[in-house]
């Protein structure tokens, strides 16, 4: 039932447009880079310090000074660029980057995102997503919609400690799109097999027509 | 010309600098760019008590890791501790102290540090715990959160070319962390896999001039891959 | 590929940009490293009430002089008049606003803007008239005055050689405050002497990123000398 | 009687320390690089973007793309490397370069320098020089010591708009060399053919011994 990993990570595809400079998170939203559609020519940000990131690497071709945010080697295209850490978060600060495509622990229905750790369990460290949310034009958030124990993730309040305050924009699940709005959150879409009433079911957040 | 800025070791290059109790900027991003030999040194030096500002503190047993296993690390300044587990369970357990900053928010306060600017607003971290007990502003509608620049007793910092006035030139994304912590150490001292002679680097290239370098030294490095990841050759 | 940044006229570049009263960053020193093609257009397509932060004006008649001339500028952000004859004039006379910035603080200013920054601290001006009126705050015993960062609606660059996706390289000192500016307008506007083929920049030698441009256009630039100074060959 | 342009410079460059990173203001500051003494390697930075300025080109050699901050023209050396006016001042504000030596137009027994306009009169602007006095690690001052009217520039306190409070260490003038200390201003060196009374009756400045 709904999308699997690579059918949310095609849907996050969708959302991005001819010349676009992206920033793709770790896990789910890297594979994003797989599914962008024919003639939508996007440049991918990685936040350690480059512009137009390049597919992996052929084995025997790893380069240790050649790296993504997710320290997995990389390669580098025709049009990259590499700069310092302290140019990278200004350009994504300054608002140059169009989008961020983010995974999530938690979502609120007032776009708060949580992501980074769960006290006393797990100290993961907010990286360069504080940054990401507070500076990029728009943030699209790719999650399952409910956690391991079938519990929702998105909420009419974060319970874990938060990444940003009202920045997330869209928020794309294994069962739908949705969108943050006035009042709450408003159904977009939903995945394939996935009934208004099942995802109804599956969210804590407000839903607003 | 009695003055140099070229040293034969990292233990030489850090002869007179080090103290217990310091604070020490360390370029490097995951084991990208991270300066190995200093590192080696600072363990062979057993200065203890030390706060680092490092965007990671290595892995479990390399890089900045090897400062963890020795305990000389009192208080950590990081974005991420992601899959290291000694960091995470020295951490959790209290030994040791970790003030988080935003990757971007460390960044630029090693820049502002280096800059002479002590502080400097951003968006970054407003309405999170980053901002708790931090200075707030309104600019033009938008709240905004006061952070310091970071002004350190040491900066170490690994490049791939220098020149004998400490111009830089880094590779790839191993620059990173490392002009920004460079600039933002009271004395900056910089370990590269070749020292070429002078006027052999475009004047036009070089990523940090040598006015923030004051140590060199040369040496063969590990740079040990953290995520090896690849793809087939098509047939 | 409907997507292109490369433009074929300076007036092509500019159409669509410009509106009356509109705010421009402009990039250059002096007469070096003047965005010329585009400084033209701007006379031609009478623009006006144009508020311009640039660290100069030109000189009587060239680069940013000619605005002067058309009395297109209503006010300028800078911290040099220098010898421009008609920029004192027409600010002693009251026809045109003057915003004295010091010229470390323009350029931290344009970086600001373009990084997020709002507003920074700096010690520059504190106890001048640069400080009359503006917050100020103790930071380590010492007394620092806070800046605003400044994000312009259009920014006009001269760069060397810009590849199609806007990779920008500058050449000597022609590189100023070229990449500054860039980052701070809302749209960012470059001519460059050369458009290069995509992949023909090394990567680590790209000065400014193409994030930052938005279009670009190559042509001849006149690069007249300001002081020409020389000396002799020896017999 | 006392100094010249050029035995002014020439005591000023006897500032100047092995390994040292510089900045030399216009006019008088300039001729400074003419006597540096031999053994003393410093590196000139000019504030328009460049480490390592070299001396004036060949005629036939000038490249309008490499100038001073005084917009001459200049050639690089092997040490040379560029960068953008945010770097340049970065370094200068932040404490990276050893010494400024400056104009003036005035100079206080407190250290205050005024250089850069006389109100309804010349504006010139403060171009680099606010930044260079409040970042750099000491700042000498080199003008004549009174002005053409033979009213000394050597105050009690500035009468035109100030570049900087408290920020001049020594001031060098055609008459001696005076250092900034607690309460006024103390006589370091006469000038050739200058006697303590005559510099006594040129400064209107406290001096203290």
């Amino acid at each position: 039932m709904g999308w699997d990993r690579n059918q949310m990570a095609a849907r996050a595809a969708q959302e991005l447009q001819d010349g676009w400079y992206v920033n793709l998170g770790i896990g789910i939203p890297t594979l994003v880079v797989n599914y962008i559609p024919e003639g939508v020519n996007v440049t991918l940000q990685s936040e350690n310090g480059m512009l137009g990131m390049g597919p992996f690497p052929y084995e025997g071709e790893e380069d240790p000074d050649l790296i993504n945010a997710g320290k997995q080697t990389i390669t580098e295209l025709p049009q990259t660029a590499y700069f310092d850490s302290a140019q990278s978060f200004a350009m994504i600060r300054g608002g140059k980057i169009a989008m961020a495509i983010l995974g999530a622990m938690e979502v609120s229905e007032s776009g708060d995102l949580a992501n980074w750790m769960i006290p006393g369990k797990l100290v993961k460290g907010m990286g360069g997503a504080m940054d990401l949310v507070a500076g990029v034009g728009r943030v699209v958030v790719v999650m399952d919609h409910t956690n391991k124990a079938g519990e929702s993730k998105v909420l009419k309040a974060c319970t874990l400690p938060l990444t940003g305050r009202s920045v997330v924009n869209r928020i794309i699940t294994n069962m739908g799109v949705l969108d943050v709005v006035e009042g709450g959150l408003k159904l977009v879409e939903l995945a394939d097999g996935v009934t208004e009433a099942e995802l109804r079911a599956a969210t804590e957040a407000t839903l607003v027509n | 010309m009695g003055f140099t800025k070229v040293y034969n070791s990292a233990g030489e290059a850090l002869d007179g600098l080090l103290f217990d109790g310091m604070t020490i900027a360390a370029g490097g991003f995951g084991l990208c760019g991270i300066p190995e030999l200093l590192i080696d040194a600072l363990v062979a030096s057993k200065v203890k008590n030390l706060t680092i500002a490092s965007n990671n503190c290595g892995v479990d047993g390399f890089g900045l890791g090897k400062l963890l296993d020795t305990k000389q690390i009192k208080k950590m300044i990081s974005s991420y501790v992601g899959e290291n587990a000694e960091f995470m369970r020295q951490y959790l357990s209290g030994e040791l102290e970790l003030e988080f900053n935003p990757q971007g928010t460390l960044a630029e306060r090693m820049r502002a540090g280096g800059a002479g600017i002590p502080g400097f607003y951003t968006a970054t971290g407003v309405g999170t715990v980053i901002a708790d007990g931090k200075e707030t502003k309104i600019f033009n509608g938008r709240e905004y959160v006061l952070e310091t620049g970071l002004v350190m007793d040491l900066s170490i910092v690994k490049a791939w070319k220098a020149d004998p006035s400490g111009n830089l030139v880094f590779r790839k994304t191993a620059r990173n962390f490392n002009p920004p912590a460079a600039t933002c150490g009271k004395v900056c001292v910089v370990e590269v896999e070749e020292i070429v002679p002078l006027g052999s680097l475009d004047p036009d290239h070089i990523h940090l001039p040598g006015i923030y370098v004051h140590r060199i030294i040369q040496g063969e490095h590990e740079k040990r891959i953290e995520q090896r990841t690849t793809r087939k050759r098509e047939a």
